[in-house]
């Protein structure tokens, strides 16, 4: 998908990163073709999961949420700015899953 | 308790002259500076440049908290300190190589690792918490104890060849626990020594520390504070992304809040601050 | 000239562990590391922070081209030199301190100032040019190395609170003429001396240089090609911009270069290289 | 005007750094809002000349375009890889004047 130092667009990309890549594949970017079923955070939460993610599901969610310690950006906006699991996804959306480091 | 130093001497004049002239500094800046006391907490990888950039720049007073000693497997991004120095207390090394780069600092060095005993004595002598550690429970801790003792925390982080950096609880920022209210899961945890990490993406996220220090206190206020600044260094990225400001209803500092005091932090994370024997490293 | 390593001791292993692990790195990227050869022009702010962690790192051979010697007012932003060596060519100053860091590193002083004469001969012994150097006619010869010796140069340049980085000469990217094919006008260049600078700023644009040579030595392309980064410490931004690519019409790496040998860079510029009596400054 | 990291809308945004703010009244962040007769680059140039610039505007233009050493970028990217001086403004846009630093 497009980097985001350029305008997304007919795309919904979806990245991960500190981490959480790993879950998903092991890959970064991912640039996804939804279905029409995927409307809103909460469907695409579930769709990547049975989707993208090979094993351990429960470390990237937990409770129909994502789990502790991965933070959910939409368009580089912390998604609780928004309105999370209802929020309704928008062609070219960035969805970006950050897992937080703790090295140092 | 040292005296305060209130006016800049002929040799500061002449030392810190190449920054004493840009107007965003100026004597009274340079005089902040000097009277400022930080207490950067980790003497690693984010740690040394931090440290170094802090102490050239003439911040006054410098604490320094790490428990371990060097290792020459430290030296890839430790750059303080020095194969000389391998097996002496990381404080001391630090302390003997930037004593070299501007003895007129006092260094304090306190060989130990932060818990809710000790954390409140030493960290409330302070005006400012660098946050250079890398472990969960320390950074619960820190995060804490901005809130309690009324002092803005910069912290920064990193692995592989990624790093973070953000500011909490500045103004109306959030702490860490607004933003991670519950911790991760132990398993998904990983930290430099078991994971590794590109040595020069720590000097990178403590440079940028640095420069996040010296705003908070010559009064430019914190560029990171509600923001992260992302950086992928394989990728060759460097982002800033918005984030949620204080939560009134953080158990930490929001308006009720039920952590009045410090609490057992190795506890509440589930994994001892060290991080020694993690086992299952998927994340 | 030292023979080549061709394999890693197990004392590199125990050293270099923790960014070895890394699969970017891993012992094929950290050979790579060991093998190359780096020129770092200028020992001053921007030098010592990419000289510590390309040093750190393993870069096994380094070149330092400084014909100055050390001052206190340098300290607070060379964190590499000291006050016990404040008179010494920084060169030297800048080794005493690696080789404490890293003595496996093979390092080369070249205290002297780089002009038509013996640019040549002293560039064409490394693989990567850093420009950390601090005026207009050092940074067009450096670009016009990179061209005529085909090595891509890693610049950097700060001024106040502000810092700039880009790469030079890498695959399709420009050179510095490409971008600027007309000098500045004299009075409108000011150095750090002059202008003054935030010492942390060199520190961030310095590691993001040693991050970027780093990326060329082991094979992942150079992220600031074609793209400068800009950083404003007072502003707390961060922004990457888009460059052109390399003009056809460059006189130094156009399709029909004018620029076939070094020329009188301090007459092209029309200012001494060392910018020490500018007056006008308003720019 | 708005910050480089959020969307510009309803402002052309000028701004100036690198040393070039202190041409333009030492001030990095012009809101500016333009007379009808500035369509073009062309036209900013000149305006910003004459109504920004109170002191040797020759520092600022030489032969009706940028001065050699100041970069300019149209929405963050060199303005070589657009029309330059023919670019014609839209509403919005964020123009940046950047003089290039030398020191180090
Ligand atoms: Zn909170
Ligand atoms: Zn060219």
């Amino acid at each position: 998908c497009a980097s985001p130092f350029a305008p997304q667009l007919h795309c919904r990309c979806c990245l991960a990163s500190g981490g959480a890549e790993l879950l998903v594949r092991g890959v970064k970017r991912h640039n996804l073709e939804l279905p029409d079923a995927v409307q809103k955070m909460r469907d695409l939460l579930a769709w990547v999961r049975t989707t993208l993610i090979a094993e351990r599901p429960e470390l990237f969610m937990q409770n129909d949420t994502i789990r502790p310690g991965i933070l959910v950006l939409i368009n580089d906006t912390d998604w609780e700015l928004t309105d999370e699991l209802d929020y309704v996804l928008r062609e070219g959306d960035s969805i970006v899953f950050i897992s937080t480091l703790h090295g140092g | 308790t040292e005296p305060i130093k209130t006016a800049l001497s002929k040799t500061d004049i002449l030392r810190y002259g190449r920054q004493l002239i840009l107007p965003e500094i100026g004597m009274a800046g340079q005089l902040r500076l000097a009277q400022a006391r930080v207490i950067v907490v980790g003497a690693g990888g984010l740690g040394c440049p931090v440290l170094q950039y802090l102490a050239a720049a003439g911040v006054g007073h410098l604490g320094i908290v790490d428990d371990d000693v060097v290792d020459v497997s430290n030296l890839h991004r430790q750059v303080l300190h020095s194969e000389a120095r391998v097996g002496i207390p990381k404080c001391d090394s630090a302390i003997a190589n930037l004593k070299g780069l501007n003895s007129s600092i006092s260094y304090r060095a306190h060989h130990l690792r932060l818990d809710s005993s000790n954390a409140r004595s030493i960290l409330e002598q302070y005006d400012v918490i660098v946050d250079a550690t890398d472990n969960v429970a320390t950074r619960y801790l820190l995060s804490d104890a901005g809130v309690l003792l009324g002092k803005p925390v910069v912290s920064g982080s990193a692995l592989r060849g990624e790093g973070q950096l953000t500011t909490y609880h500045f103004e109306n920022g959030p702490c860490y626990r607004c933003l991670f209210p519950t911790p991760p899961p132990a398993e998904t945890v990983t930290n430099c020594s078991d994971g590794g990490v590109l040595g020069v993406i720590v000097g990178i996220i403590g440079t940028l520390q640095a420069l996040e220090v010296l705003r908070i206190i010559i009064g430019q206020g914190a560029a990171w504070s509600q923001k992260m600044l992302l950086l992928d260094g394989f990728d060759g990225q460097l982002r800033t992304i918005k984030l949620r400001g204080r939560r009134d209803t953080c158990v930490a500092c929001g308006e009720n809040p039920a952590v009045t005091d410090f609490i057992d932090y190795e506890e509440f994370v589930g994994t001892r601050a060290c991080d020694l024997t993690t086992e299952v490293k998927l994340l």
